[in-house]
């Protein structure tokens, strides 16, 4: 391990309790963090964009591609002067010509592709065998986790409800106003469960950064020259010291915001 | 011309890659493909723009010593701190030793990371919050939150009596009701999505193509 | 004739090839509603040797020049095989026909840094069985062939929705009036602009984090086009925070034009159409920063949000403004209704740039999408009752594979 | 107690909250507890999926996950290639996320080491394709054409464990693990219906429900999500305990996940304890 990385490691340390003073409230060493990582982001989203994208697909085949391959990247070349056209307030105009190529592409690409995929095929695989249902589980199974005939209705119906429950151009009769609240409370069901599902994975990412505070996720040999317990303890005091003399220069009038 | 045009663009291509699914021989499939990968170049050029509106909206904030101007001149310092070795190191940046693979790794990993970590805290205030009995929906909510949280992790499923059915139960929450509520939302998207595309593709939906004459 | 004929070819196939590899044929096929670069690879044979290879050259007949290709080494139970022909149809189009070797290896050879592999594999076996077949690409996508009608359907809908669309503009039109149900959430986003204008603060919009090929960032720049007209007439300020670049510079279009309809063209400033960061968290951070220090009294989010989406909303919530968001993003949503004031859930995102404006033609196309949800909540119904007494006609209908 | 005390309890300064979860993270840490857990059904079929696979065939691996979901995948990431590796199963691996590469190759190396697998020919990492459902689709109908080399500059067509293998259907099982999006919903909307795929799946613990659907409708041949899913695989991939220089690090989040759960559950019920109580209270005064 070179002095370099483990200066990194140290670093790394420090950046991740700036971030986590933000949680007491916004602070000047939060917003050098938060602008350090605005920054380096961005450039590295240009970097890799550059070479995932631009160099790839443009450059590489405005220089070195077969014929054809140049042809066709002229096309894009003019669409990019366009755009740029923005900058200019006279030509601004001309970029509604690659803007208006941009979202008739996606927007055609998309109809089809979620017709497909979110209608078509949910609605295809939501239409229950009940015949079979009943002779594998029969009405509920505990062991299936309550799969059967009853759930297969469940879903039948609760999906039809929630649909229903997104019908705009109708005034709701009693009858609907008493299906769009089942569907609500299917979905409030879902969104509760999804929910409770969620905080497992948030909670894990927080493991995941306290493991590398304390060095768990690391082999001993690099535990051994890091002392990351060490380099957390450090930062530490640095981050709650400077929170302290900043509260203090604020003031007492000062309501930090909760 | 300037606004005609544009509507007439839009109708050509949209109608074209909706054609996409319709018309699978390569002959056709050749140029869907070409359409694609020249919307992608078109969207990484617009970085360089984002970089000017960046620069439009700090850079008089740093000369001018606006409030906070000393983070808005470290946050363009950083982007070229990024940059700079990023095009030096080209193709071979992301291997050990590089000056731009050591700024990605104890720079932008742990931000990144922690950023994100920030949801476990904020996750628990907004359940504490949010999660009040105040009404049926509202008690529905919470109660199939808390199920789920507890049949998630080993004590749920420990408790005795109760603990495999609580699994099962909250199995079946997850296989009928929600991918009732799920498939629901799928369904009620792709129908926005084809009348989205379609008032676009006709031209009824025009914002995006201004309307200054 | 053909009595005639057959033993004769037995005896002829019996002096070319080994006796015990008679039993093997091939074919090459091309699928169904393909695109023309396919063939699908199938042989019976009751032999078992040590495995298979399966080898291809371009063109019907045999030629000086011919160039083969090891296509793929498989186990002894295989008996089929998809072959693409080519990666790259413009520096290698799809030939009008290939041939292909099926080879009976005695002994599984290993091709790792082999010059000739072709030859390798010929003499590790014996050919068992040849075939021709020429790839045909299909110019119209029926699924018939499978018993799918869901690319008919498909079309079908769509022509459908564009019919109804043009159907009830000319109803709106002639003067009938077209209903549109009570949506809070959209309501709340005027409310909102009222409130900020009131109090003198901006209004945040987030138009998501996907890209602009999302259909969701497309609508979102279009509700994005009501809002600014809307903002704009109430003489108040609006901050767009972009991650992706090419969303910026379309919002920017979008809010320009909003201007202009207001009437106030001059009042737009293009530096509150912010690019942030292109880094999903660098851009949360990035907003965060506006709400805390831009202090807006109303965060409209409306699009495809991630993990974002919560910390937003908290921030939002610590910082009072009103929050709208609308998302039709599931695993997003539940935040969203915990963290905000109004929620709109999947499909109503896609109606507001209708509601709000109020435009006839937008506004026939919610009915139309209706008249389409009627037709797959029957859909379904009435499937999953023929399906329970054995007709899958409906399952057909919705079918879509192949290709 | 005081009904002024329940109000402020209920407004409580968020980051008495904070403070709370921070302490439920950080003791389970340093003092761990163990608790018997049973393997979920779906991240069963997912074992077996992989069972069910041919010795010596190839499979496709989607890794698609960066830093901030690297927590919950990389144990399962790392248990799954034990699995395939100790089965002789040769992977081709690629990705869509950019961030990806210089988290999975190390993995890669050191796990391809230990069971003496040699690149090229046992496995291969194609790298990073940018494009998300595009380059989905391209890897249903080319991989070639996507990918026409790997992460360090190896044509393709040298690649050995690559013969035969150009579109998706040719392998018999894909595993894709899977951050976000583009991930397992963009596979199987994009390609898992139109080529009749055998995908499985391993998430996090947000996109979970999401792709239970799909699991439900056959489009997923097993799913695993979040750490749970990790941990249970993990108990699959080695039901006697980890064997030596090999840590479980899912199965140990996995304990301290339980107390980070009751307290935001016991958070709950004591909010809405308190809010009852105040309701009542102001009822009766009304």
């Amino acid at each position: 391990m070179s002095g370099i990385e483990i200066a990194g490691a140290w670093l790394s340390i420090f950046l991740t309790l700036c971030v986590l003073s933000f949680l007491y409230d916004d602070n000047p060493i939060y917003k050098l963090a938060e602008h350090i990582f605005l920054g380096v982001s961005i450039g590295y989203g240009v970097i890799e964009i550059y070479f995932g994208v631009f160099k790839p697909n443009l450059l590489d085949k405005l220089i070195d591609g077969t014929t054809a391959q140049q042809v066709l990247a002229v096309v894009p070349l003019v669409m990019i002067a366009c755009l740029f056209a923005k900058l200019d307030k006279k030509r601004a105009w001309l970029a509604r010509f690659p803007i208006a190529f941009i979202v008739a592409a996606f927007a055609g690409v998309k109809l089809t592709g979620q017709l497909n995929a979110n209608l078509m095929t949910q609605v295809a695989e939501s239409i229950p065998n009940i015949p079979e249902v009943w002779a594998e589980y029969g009405l509920w199974s505990w062991e299936a986790d309550g799969a059967g005939v009853l759930s297969s209705i469940f879903l039948v119906i609760g999906l039809s409800a929630c649909l229903l429950h997104f019908y705009f151009s109708a005034p709701q009769s009693k009858t609907m106003q008493k299906i769009s609240r089942f569907g609500v409370l299917v979905l409030m069901l879902s969104f509760g469960a999804s929910f409770g599902y969620t905080v497992m994975g948030r909670i894990s990412l927080a493991i995941g950064r306290a493991q590398e505070m304390l060095g768990l996720d690391r082999p001993p040999e690099e535990v051994a020259v890091i002392h990351p317990k060490m380099a957390t303890l450090i930062c530490l005091v640095i981050v709650i010291g400077f929170l302290i003399a900043w509260r203090k220069r604020q003031g007492d009038g000062h309501e930090p915001a909760n | 011309m300037r606004s005609t045009l544009p509507l007439i663009l839009t109708f050509v291509v949209g109608l074209f890659m909706v054609g996409e699914f319709f018309i699978p021989h390569w002959r056709y499939h050749m140029w869907t493909q070409v359409f694609l990968e020249w919307g992608f170049i078109l969207a990484a050029a617009a970085y360089v723009l984002g970089l000017v509106n960046l620069v439009q909206v700090n850079l008089p904030k740093v000369i001018n010593k606006e409030q906070d101007w000393p983070y808005k001149l470290i946050m363009l310092a950083a982007i070229a701190t990024m940059m700079i070795p990023g095009f030096i190191g080209g193709e071979t940046r992301l291997q050990d030793g590089q000056m731009y693979k050591w700024l990605f790794d104890f720079v932008f990993v742990p931000l990144d990371a922690t950023m994100f970590a920030l949801l476990a805290f904020y996750i628990a205030s907004a359940a504490f919050r949010a999660f009040r009995a105040r009404n049926l929906e509202a008690t529905v909510l919470l109660a199939a939150a808390i199920l789920v949280m507890l049949a998630r992790v080993p004590i749920g499923e420990n408790l005795p009596i109760i603990g495999t059915k609580l699994v099962q139960f909250m199995n079946w929450i997850m296989d009928v009701p929600n991918t009732a509520a799920r498939r629901a939302i799928f369904i009620g998207s792709a129908l926005g999505a084809v009348a989205t595309g379609l008032r676009i593709i006709l031209g009824i939906e025009r914002s995006h193509l201004g309307t200054d004459g | 004739m053909k009595r005639l004929l057959a033993p004769l070819l037995g005896l002829l196939l019996s002096l070319v090839a080994a006796p015990t590899l008679a039993a093997t044929t091939l074919t090459a096929t091309s699928p169904a509603d393909s695109s023309g670069e396919n063939l699908d690879i199938a042989w019976e044979s009751s032999d078992a040797p040590a495995g298979w290879a399966v080898l291809r050259a371009k063109g019907a007949a045999a030629a000086a020049e011919d160039t083969w290709t090891v296509l793929k080494l498989l186990a002894p139970d295989a008996r089929k095989l998809s072959d693409k022909v080519t990666t790259d149809v413009w520096t290698d189009p799809p030939a009008d026909a290939y041939r292909y070797e099926l080879i009976a290896l005695s002994t599984v050879p290993d091709l790792q840094d082999v010059e000739d592999a072709t030859a390798l594999v010929r003499a590790s076996g014996s050919v068992a069985a040849t075939a021709t077949g020429s790839p045909e690409g299909s110019w119209f996508r029926t699924g018939l062939a499978l018993k799918n009608y869901g690319p008919m359907l498909m079309l079908l809908i769509i022509l459908a929705v564009a019919g109804m669309m043009w159907k009830f503009t000319e109803d709106v039109r002639a003067g009938k009036e077209v209903f549109i149900r009570r949506i809070p959430g959209i309501d709340a986003i005027e409310e909102g602009i009222g409130r900020a204008t009131e109090m003198g603060k901006p209004i945040l919009y987030v138009p998501g984090i996907e890209e602009l090929q999302d259909i969701q960032t497309i609508a979102s720049m279009l509700i994005l086009g009501q809002v600014a007209e809307k903002v704009a007439e109430y003489q108040s300020d609006i901050i767009v925070s972009c991650r992706v670049p090419i969303v910026r510079e379309v919002a920017d279009e979008v809010v320009r034009s909003g201007y202009f309809q207001a009437g106030y063209p001059e009042a737009y400033n293009p530096r509150n159409t912010r690019f942030v960061s292109s880094e999903q968290f660098a851009f949360c951070a990035g907003t965060n920063g506006f709400i805390y220090r831009e202090q807006p009294a109303t965060n409209i989010y409306l699009g495809r949000f991630f993990a974002e989406s919560l910390i937003l909303a908290e921030t939002g919530f610590v910082n009072k403004s009103i929050q709208i968001a609308g998302t039709a993003e599931a695993t997003q949503l539940p935040f969203f209704v915990a963290s905000c004031d109004y929620t709109l859930i999947g499909e109503e995102l896609f109606a507001v740039s209708a509601y709000l404006s109020r435009d006839p033609r937008l506004v026939s196309s919610l009915k139309a999408s209706d008249w389409i949800k009627v037709f797959v909540v029957a859909s379904i119904l009435i499937g999953t009752v023929l399906a329970t007494f054995g007709v899958p006609l409906v399952i057909n209908l919705f079918s879509i594979s192949g290709g | 107690m005081k009904l002024d005390t329940l109000v402020r309890f209920q407004n409580m300064d968020r980051r008495w909250i904070f403070l709370g979860m921070g302490l439920a993270i950080f003791l389970p840490m340093m003092f761990p507890i163990t608790l018997p857990f049973k393997v979920d059904e779906r991240v069963q079929a997912l074992y077996d999926a992989v069972e069910e696979v041919p010795n010596g065939s190839t499979v496709f691996i989607s890794a698609d996950f960066g830093p901030s979901s690297r927590p919950e995948l990389e144990p399962y990431f790392r248990a799954t290639l034990h699995h395939l590796f100790r089965k002789d199963i040769k992977i081709v691996s690629a990705t869509l996320w950019p961030s990806a590469p210089p988290l999975v190759v190390p993995i890669y190396e050191e796990l391809a080491e230990r069971y003496g697998k040699e690149y090229g020919r046992d496995w291969c990492f194609l790298g990073y394709k940018d494009g998300k459902e595009l380059a989905i689709k391209s890897i249903g109908e080319n991989i070639p054409n996507a990918f026409p080399k790997d992460h360090v500059g190896t044509p393709v067509g040298e690649l050995e464990v690559m013969r035969g293998y150009q579109q998706a259907k040719d392998f018999p099982l894909i595993i894709n693990v899977s951050g976000g999006a583009p991930g397992t919903r963009e596979y199987v909307l994009q390609i898992q219906g139109q080529y009749d795929l055998k995908i499985a799946s391993a998430t996090t613990a947000v996109s979970g429900p999401d792709y239970i659907p799909f699991y439900k409708a056959g489009q997923l041949v097993g799913l695993a999500a979040g750490m749970p899913g990790s941990a249970h695989y993990e108990k699959l991939v080695f039901p006697d305990g980890p064997p030596e220089g090999v840590r479980l690090l899912a199965t140990q989040a996995y304990n301290v996940l339980n107390v980070g759960h009751a307290f935001i559950i016991l958070l709950i019920v004591a909010g809405n304890l308190a809010f009852f109580v105040t309701r009542r209270a102001e009822e009766q005064e009304a």
